[in-house]
């Protein structure tokens, strides 16, 4: 697709933008559920970067790749929401801050 | 016979070791018969030998077996007899029989009777060993361990600190100067090779000249050590405490026999001193100044047996100055006399303790005269003696000195004038002491008169004391012939008369009352002289504060382990470290995350800053 | 062989003990004595089969099969480590004095420990047979290994069965020891690293690394991890600091093994590896080694002077001894090695019994605080005596061992250095000082009014032999030294020669 | 794919056969013993397979490569996956509690770390790494009651993943920089990469390490390793720090010398920077530590520095004799560390059982004269940890000691030495506890009568313990045979 060739860097620039997005994300936010989607922002960061990547090589292997991520990141959020769920149950609430039992 | 001569220590050891480990066991009786019969065995031995070396006249030299062979150092067990030896001997074991046999009196009532005894006998054994050693390390070994039986006597009656006290001052006192000898030693053998006293002499003459750095500094250390043990200037303090002990003990040691160990070291190894005039010239001087300041003090003292104790300090000056100038036969002669006479003093005193309640102040006692004559008796002679008033033991061996003195070069005349009047106070202070005691009005009743066991080594004594001087040592070969000429003889008349002017003055003054000094003595300048002398001239004061509190103080401070301070930072350091690295973990989440990218940061920083590619290395 | 066995007789005659527990309450030690007893034997029944040991032929340092014994099987071939124990007249006397004590330390254990007495015995054994193993290893790693394994079971005599402060007692003993053994390790490393590179091959034998020939200043990091780990066991002003703690905590047992026994680890050490192989770099060091070793002779002093608790007394009057043994191995002439030597196997005695009467004042009174005591002459003569006779012999005098030991070193010091030698000497008056200070406030004196009432029972028979042996050594040392003379005398003469040689160049 | 690149990946397909079967009997009839037993028997097979496989390493595709020295580490993962099920079944089994699934997590889980310690190719390594970490997050929230395994569960989540992205995006930098995904290629590619994007490859490796760092908690990743320790289930623990460290480290190491990360001394700085901070900080961390499960997670900081130092070296390589003990150090390292960490863990396991307050210094007061072979156990796990001669750990230390003087590493060295010596501190703490006699049997002079906290009747666990014990004093003691294997891989 001709006239669509955005140089490597911009994309990558935008990716590493989402991913201190998402990293900023898990340092403010204090409610689990914004921190899995935190996470999950920084996934696809990671993900977009490598499809540009794979587009810039003309290789298949970024979006297999991303296709391995988009799982990993189901993976990981379906076991954080069941967690969420439990801690929900036990802690009586979402803020992380109040999960500190262990420390020292 | 000659080869006997090992038996002469052994005796007395073996029966302080006998008497040591059977001291729960063994009746009084045998304990008494052991510790005198081992001495008066020791003592026969050495009449024999005596005999045998006066028939033929040959120093003889026995080697037990090697004690210790490193590369060329291999000091052996050896004994060597010549007529110094054979004086020292017989006045050790002769006058120690006596005491011993005099202590069975004085100490019947002491529980720890054998304890005494066993104490007593090491001593003779050591102090024997000391004078017949063949060469320095023996010798050292004996002049421990008198210094270690010394220590263990004058804090006999342990119960009393104050006793422990004093036997600590003796013993670390003397042991400086034990240190100073040990030096010597060090320095002897280091240049000479060898501590064989003969040959070490030998080598010495032949690689030393007169004169020389090193035999001057080797003698100094050695005097170091003769200053300690026979109690001169400046370590003389502990021997006035060293009173603490038994009063036999004070005859024995502190009088007759160990403190003057330091003469019979000089007198042996002579043949150095020879080689450094400048030593020999201190030692002089540190005579005359000790017989000094001791006599001014013995004035002063009212406890009998520090007058006497201060008096040995002066008579041991006396020798010290004897061979100071070269006068070694006087020097050693005097030595004998003195052990006579002071040996008779100190029992004297003893027995007047002993039936007097422990009484020691002259002016709590008075008027014994016709209550304890055979005390009174011994007293006088002794004092006599002492004073060196013509005819008595005392007399010639001092005469001699004086003389001797002052034909010492130049300074000879000074020597002579201040031995002179250092005779004059001798004679004032023993006769202070024998007006005050035994004239006058009784203060004190005594318990009776000495028993035999007291009265037969008084009444010999007495006899020594009288006869003494008519003896001859057999030094002849040992020492170099001193000058054979006299002096004029004015010199010989005033040395003579001095004495018997001090007596007289005595009279006047403590018994006659006719010459009255007490506003001299009331005065202000009277008053200070009298307390600086009697405090021994504030030495004891000095030193007190010069070391002994400066070494408490400086121990006190270190006690508590500074060094261990800078480990305990340490320990600090990694402390902090550890509470602040766990206040970091404080189990909030969003904190590690953020750590997590600070860490990711610095990653990049550190990655990114230093573009530099290695040249490729073998991978595994 | 034999050098094995030693070892493993202690160290399954340790499981023993543990066992034999189950047996009896008063088992355990019986048996711990037996298998010392046993130990002795063994090796005098192989040493009588030998050369008269007064006449060893000099063993070359470097040459095995001139030594006593020598043995070596491969075991960690792919770093060049094997298991190889080699004895010469040094480590034969240190093995005796080992064990010896080790007897002696067991039968000052006999009423001093009450609880796990099996446990307890077991951890004797064992150090005793970690110091052998270190006495006789001469391969580095070996040698590493028990000189870090003996630490374990000292380690938990005192953290077991040690006095109130325990705790911190063997913590600071452990790690102070410890660190400076990493050093150690390091140097080694570094050391056979040296020699792999010039030889192409890994080795960690004694007779291999001598003589391996590296920089100068490699030589002087090298050696310096060595001291170290030396100095602080010996222990030498200024790394002592554990000592004092550890002698005071630990049982009288310990504290009896720590002082005879595993101070003289650190000596030999320096006799047998500091030096010899690094020469150049030693004699280079020597004069801080002796300034070091003069500084803790007096500091051990007068520190002694100032303690309150006996056993404390004694220990710095250990790091006041051991300074002399520093002063006569850095002097390195026969004269002043003698005299270490000497000092290693006097101070042994003297100090062990000193230790044992603390001991048994301890159980009597229940203190070691001097100003509870006093007058105990009185009611303990027997005890008092043998107090006063190893308080002389410490305080060096002639006749008994230590005076032997000390005048040798300051005799071969004075050739070397005579002001330093000056200084050492203050040791003699010093020493003095806290020796008569010790008799005084313990012994002698006003009976303590605290004591009033309870009878104090005096040394039995079982205490009065442990004591005699140790007596009799002393003074067979301190008249006839020559046997311990001429063991040592082959090996300390080659191992000068080789120095010299070295250093020659 | 043929036949024999299946055999070379056998211990795998076991797994997986193993976890479809845990499911199918699941679906058909719960039950623990079953599920344990079919466990047990997949993790032995794929341990066989393991064995078998040795005739047949190969590279299996760009994805895996099958060698020695990955088939070593399977083994070595897989027993020690079988010390946390046996662990398992014995000390955390809250009654009524349904454990099926946990038998199917861990399999996964160790799938997973096979996998990665297998893995040559950035998608495996992927995959590999977040089925081991998934399956963890549910092995650690598992116990129904109690909050700290909850709270531990999502804080690793949340982190790991957090890691898990800087670790995709770095490889994504990568695979812009040289448009390869393979390690090997990647290496090849790399010069000439360097030369056209220095900025993409740096920043990716260093992202890279980071990620991986977090997993192998090395500082500043470290923080969450206390509280994830304490807060697992004591078996768990055990397996999170032997099973997903030790796999991950395999892989970091392969991706290291592949990737040739060890040319670039940027790289190396920041590695060592890392390391000797471990070092020190996981030390420091310890000292005071009073929860012994704590404790040990801070030691793991630190024994996680020393082990970087070998990939430091790495970079100062000069012959090929250093290489192959850089090789044999870290195969032995390893091995000493997870061996030793069982020990520990088995322990702590057998002792503590999931009560927090048990696994508290304080509660293992006088353990000697009450369980002596657990506290012995313990003690020469400590001992081994802190470096005594006779342990696997010496061994262990004398490797990194010679690998750092022979490419003259001082710093880090000196950094190894100073984190021992004040790691010997803790150590001692532990041991010193458990050899307090309690008051109360010095008085009665004799042993027995003190039983305060649970008297554990032999059980599978202390036979456990005593063989894992023995291993490390064989390892300590006997190493030849082991040196002779490792230098063979």
């Amino acid at each position: 697709m001709e006239g669509l060739n955005i140089p490597l860097n911009h994309i990558l620039l935008v990716s590493s933008l989402l991913f201190s997005i998402g990293m900023l994300g898990l340092m403010i936010r204090r409610n689990i559920i914004f921190i899995l989607m935190s996470l999950e922002v920084m996934l696809n960061s990671a993900a977009l970067a490598f499809v540009a990547a794979g587009a810039h090589w003309g290789q298949p292997d970024g979006q297999v790749i991303f296709m391995l991520i988009l799982t990993v990141a189901a993976a990981e959020v379906a076991v954080g929401l069941g967690l969420v769920l439990q801690v929900q149950r036990r802690f009586k609430t979402l803020d992380m801050d109040s999960a500190n039992r262990m420390r020292g | 016979m000659a080869d006997m001569i090992w038996l002469v220590p052994l005796i007395p050891l073996l029966s302080a070791i006998i008497l040591m480990l059977g001291s729960a066991i063994l009746p009084r009786l045998l304990i008494g018969l052991l510790g005198v019969g081992s001495v008066g065995l020791a003592a026969l031995l050495t009449m024999l030998l005596g005999l045998e070396f006066l028939a033929n006249p040959e120093p003889f030299q026995l080697s037990l077996w090697t004690w210790m062979q490193v590369g060329n150092f291999s000091p052996s067990i050896a004994f060597y007899f010549d007529g110094l030896t054979l004086v020292m001997m017989s006045v050790i074991t002769g006058v120690g029989f006596l005491i011993h046999l005099f202590s069975t009196e004085f100490m019947e009532e002491d529980t720890s009777y054998a304890r005494y005894f066993a104490y007593l006998n090491m001593f003779v054994a050591a102090m024997l060993v000391l004078v017949m050693a063949d060469n320095l390390l023996l010798l050292y070994l004996g002049w421990e361990g008198v210094g270690v039986c010394s220590y263990l006597l004058v804090g006999f009656w342990y119960q009393d600190s104050a006793n422990g006290q004093a036997a600590r001052k003796a013993f670390v006192v003397t042991r400086i100067g034990d240190t100073a000898m040990a030096l010597g030693l060090l320095l002897l053998f280091t240049e000479l090779g060898t501590l064989d006293i003969q040959a070490m002499v030998g080598a010495a003459n032949i690689e030393w000249q007169v004169g020389g750095t090193l035999p001057l500094i080797a003698c100094l250390l050695l005097l170091g050590g003769a200053v300690g043990k026979s109690a001169q200037l400046p370590l003389h303090t502990w021997l006035p405490d060293a009173m603490a002990g038994p009063t036999p003990v004070s005859a024995l040691i502190h009088a007759a026999t160990m403190v003057t160990a330091g003469v019979y070291l000089i007198a042996r190894t002579h043949g150095l001193f020879l080689l450094a005039p400048t030593a020999m010239m201190i030692v002089a001087l540190v005579g005359l100044a000790t017989l000094l300041m001791a006599a001014f003090t013995a004035l002063m003292q009212t406890d009998i047996k520090r007058i006497l104790a201060y008096s040995t300090i002066s008579q041991i000056g006396y020798m010290f100055l004897a061979l100071g100038v070269g006068a070694w036969t006087a020097g050693i002669f005097h030595l004998m006399t003195h052990a006579f006479f002071k040996a008779l003093l100190f029992l004297g005193s003893g027995a007047i303790i002993h039936y007097l309640h422990h009484e020691h102040n002259i002016f709590k006692m008075g008027g014994l005269r016709t209550r304890m004559p055979v005390t009174f008796w011994s007293f006088m002679i002794g004092s006599a003696a002492l004073a060196a008033l013509p005819m008595t033991s005392g007399f010639f061996s001092k005469d001699q000195i004086l003389l001797q003195a002052y034909q010492f070069s130049d300074i000879g005349p000074l020597l002579w004038f201040g031995g002179l009047l250092g005779a004059l106070l001798t004679a004032i202070y023993s006769f202070r002491l024998v007006f005050v005691v035994f004239f006058g009005k009784a203060n004190t009743e005594p318990e009776g008169d000495t028993g035999w066991r007291m009265a037969v080594p008084l009444i010999t004594l007495c006899t020594l004391a009288m006869i003494g001087g008519y003896f001859i040592i057999p030094v002849a070969d040992v020492f170099p012939v001193a000058s054979g000429d006299h002096p004029a003889h004015w010199v010989e008349y005033v040395s003579i008369s001095v004495p018997l002017l001090g007596v007289l003055l005595a009279y006047l003054i403590f018994q006659s009352r006719q010459l009255n000094v007490d506003r001299w003595v009331s005065s202000s300048v009277g008053q200070a002289l009298r307390r600086f002398w009697l405090s021994g001239w504030g030495i004891d004061w000095l030193y007190d504060r010069a070391f002994v509190r400066p070494y408490y103080r400086i121990s006190g401070l270190l006690k508590n382990e500074p060094i261990d301070a800078i480990y305990g930072l340490v320990v600090a350091i990694n402390q902090t470290f550890n509470h602040w690295l766990v206040e970091s973990q404080t189990g909030r989440m969003r904190w590690y995350v953020a750590s997590m990218v600070l860490g990711l940061i610095v990653l990049l920083t550190l990655a990114l800053q230093i573009p530099a590619l290695q040249p490729t290395e073998g991978a595994s | 062989m034999v050098m094995i066995n030693l070892i493993l007789i202690l160290l399954v005659g340790g499981v023993l003990a543990m066992l034999s527990e189950r047996a009896g309450e008063n088992m355990p030690r019986r048996v711990a004595l037996t298998v010392v007893l046993l130990d002795i034997i063994y090796l005098l029944s192989h040493l009588s089969g030998m050369a008269d040991l007064t006449q060893l032929q000099a063993p070359m340092p470097d040459d095995p099969s001139t030594w006593l014994m020598h043995f070596k099987a491969q075991w960690i071939p792919a770093f060049g480590i094997s298991i190889e124990f080699a004895l010469d007249g040094v480590s034969l006397l240190m093995v005796m004095l080992t064990l010896v004590l080790g007897a002696i330390a067991i039968s000052s254990s006999w009423t001093d420990v009450m609880a796990k007495r099996g446990f307890f015995e077991a951890n004797l054994l064992w150090t005793l047979a970690g110091v052998l193993g270190v006495f006789m290893a001469l391969d580095l790693f070996l040698f590493f290994l028990f000189w870090e394994v003996m630490l374990i079971p000292m380690y938990f005599m005192i953290a077991i069965w040690g006095h109130e402060n325990r705790g911190y007692a063997a913590m600071k003993f452990f790690i102070f020891t410890q660190a400076s053994g990493l050093l150690m390790l390091v140097a080694t490393l570094g050391l056979v690293a040296v020699n792999h590179s010039a030889t192409g091959q890994w080795s960690f034998s004694y007779f291999d690394l001598l003589n391996t020939p590296m920089a100068e200043q490699t030589a002087h990091w090298l050696m310096l991890g060595f001291f170290i780990a030396f100095v602080v066991k010996l222990p030498a002003f200024p790394f002592h600091t554990w000592l004092p703690d550890a002698h005071t905590q630990a049982p009288t047992a310990g504290s009896v093994i720590l002082a005879g026994i595993l101070l003289k680890t650190g000596a030999y050490g320096l006799i047998r590896f500091a030096v010899p192989l690094f020469p150049e770099a030693a004699l280079d060091f020597s004069f801080t080694a002796m300034a070091l070793g003069a500084a803790g002779v007096v500091y051990g002093a007068v520190l002694a002077f100032s303690q309150t608790d006996f056993k404390r007394l004694v220990a710095y009057s250990s790091v006041s001894h051991m300074g002399f043994v520093l002063l006569g191995v850095y002097a390195w002439n026969e004269l002043a090695l003698q005299g270490a030597v000497m000092q290693m196997v006097a101070h042994g005695f003297s100090t062990a019994a000193l230790f044992m009467i603390a001991g048994s004042l301890q159980e009597r009174l229940h203190t070691r605080d001097m100003r509870e005591m006093g007058g105990l002459w009185q009611q303990m003569p027997r005890m008092g005596a043998v107090a006063m006779f190893f308080v002389v012999a410490s305080l060096g005098l002639p006749g008994l061992g230590n005076f032997v030991a000390e005048f040798l070193v300051l005799l071969g010091l004075f050739q070397v250095n005579p002001w330093m030698t000056a200084v050492a000497a203050l040791g003699l008056i010093t020493g003095a000082i806290y020796s008569l200070i010790l008799m005084q406030r313990s012994f002698q004196g006003e009976p303590n009014a605290k004591l009033e009432g309870h009878s104090l029972t005096d040394f039995g028979r079982r205490e009065m032999l442990t004591m005699a042996v140790m007596m009799v050594a002393l003074i067979g040392l301190g008249l006839y030294p020559q046997p311990v003379l001429d063991m040592a005398q082959p090996v300390l003469q080659s191992l000068l020669e080789m120095t010299s040689v070295e250093i020659a160049p | 794919m043929n036949m024999s690149e299946m055999t070379a990946l056998m211990p795998i397909l076991m797994l997986s056969l193993t976890a479809v079967v845990l499911m199918i009997q699941a679906s058909i009839k719960r039950d623990q013993a079953v599920a344990w037993w079919i466990t047990a028997a997949g993790l032995l097979l794929s341990l066989w397979g393991a064995g078998y496989a040795r005739d047949f390493v190969q590279p299996v595709t760009v994805l895996l490569v099958v060698d020695d020295w990955g088939l070593f580490f399977t083994t070595l993962i897989l027993m020690a996956s079988l010390v946390t099920l046996i662990l398992s079944k014995e000390s955390f089994s809250p009654e009524g509690e349904r454990k099926e699934e946990y038998y199917l997590l861990l399999v996964l889980s160790v799938l997973g770390a096979v996998i990665l310690i297998q893995s040559s190719h950035m998608a495996s390594l992927l995959l590999g790494m977040e089925l081991m970490g998934v399956a963890l997050y549910g092995m650690i929230a598992f116990p129904e009651k109690g909050e700290l395994p909850l709270e531990a569960a999502i804080k690793y989540l949340v982190l790991s993943a957090c890691a898990s992205v800087m670790l995709l995006f770095g490889f994504a930098l990568i695979y812009a920089a040289t448009g390869d995904l393979t390690f090997a290629g990647i290496g090849a590619k790399a010069g000439e990469a360097y030369a056209r994007e220095p900025v993409l490859l740096m920043a990716g490796s260093a992202m890279i390490l980071a990620g991986l760092g977090f997993k192998l908690s090395v500082v500043p990743f470290h923080m969450w390793t206390p509280d994830v320790y304490q807060g697992a289930p004591t078996p768990v623990t055990g397996f999170l720090a032997t099973v997903s460290k030790g796999a991950v480290f395999i892989a970091l190491t392969r991706f290291f010398i592949e990737g040739q990360l060890y040319q670039y001394s940027s790289l190396i700085f920041a590695l060592s920077a890392v390391a000797i901070a471990s070092m020190l900080v996981g030390n420091w961390l310890a000292l005071q530590q009073q929860n012994i499960k704590r404790l040990l997670a801070y030691s793991s900081i630190a024994h996680f520095g020393y082990l970087l130092l070998v990939l430091i070296a790495l970079s100062m390589a000069i012959d090929a004799d250093t290489n192959r003990l850089i090789g044999e150090a870290i195969t032995y390292y390893l091995a000493a560390y997870i061996v030793t960490t069982l020990a520990a863990f088995t322990v702590v396991a057998t002792l503590a059982g999931e009560d927090d307050s048990l696994s508290m210094i304080g509660a293992f007061d006088g353990l000697f004269w009450r369980n002596p072979l657990q506290a012995s156990v313990l003690t020469v796990a400590m001992l081994s940890f802190a470096g005594i001669p006779l342990t696997a750990g010496f061994i262990g230390k004398f490797y990194l000691m010679t690998v750092a003087i022979q490419s003259q590493l001082w710093v880090l060295m000196g950094a190894l030495v100073l984190g021992s010596a004040i790691a010997i501190y803790y150590y001692l703490r532990i041991i010193f506890a458990m050899s307090k006699i309690p008051p109360a049997s010095i008085k009665l002079g004799s042993q027995g009568d003190i039983n305060k906290g649970p008297r554990v009747e032999f059980g599978p666990q202390d036979l456990l313990a005593a063989l894992l014990m023995l291993l490390v004093l064989l390892l300590g003691s006997w190493p030849q045979p082991f040196i002779a294997f490792a230098g063979s891989l």
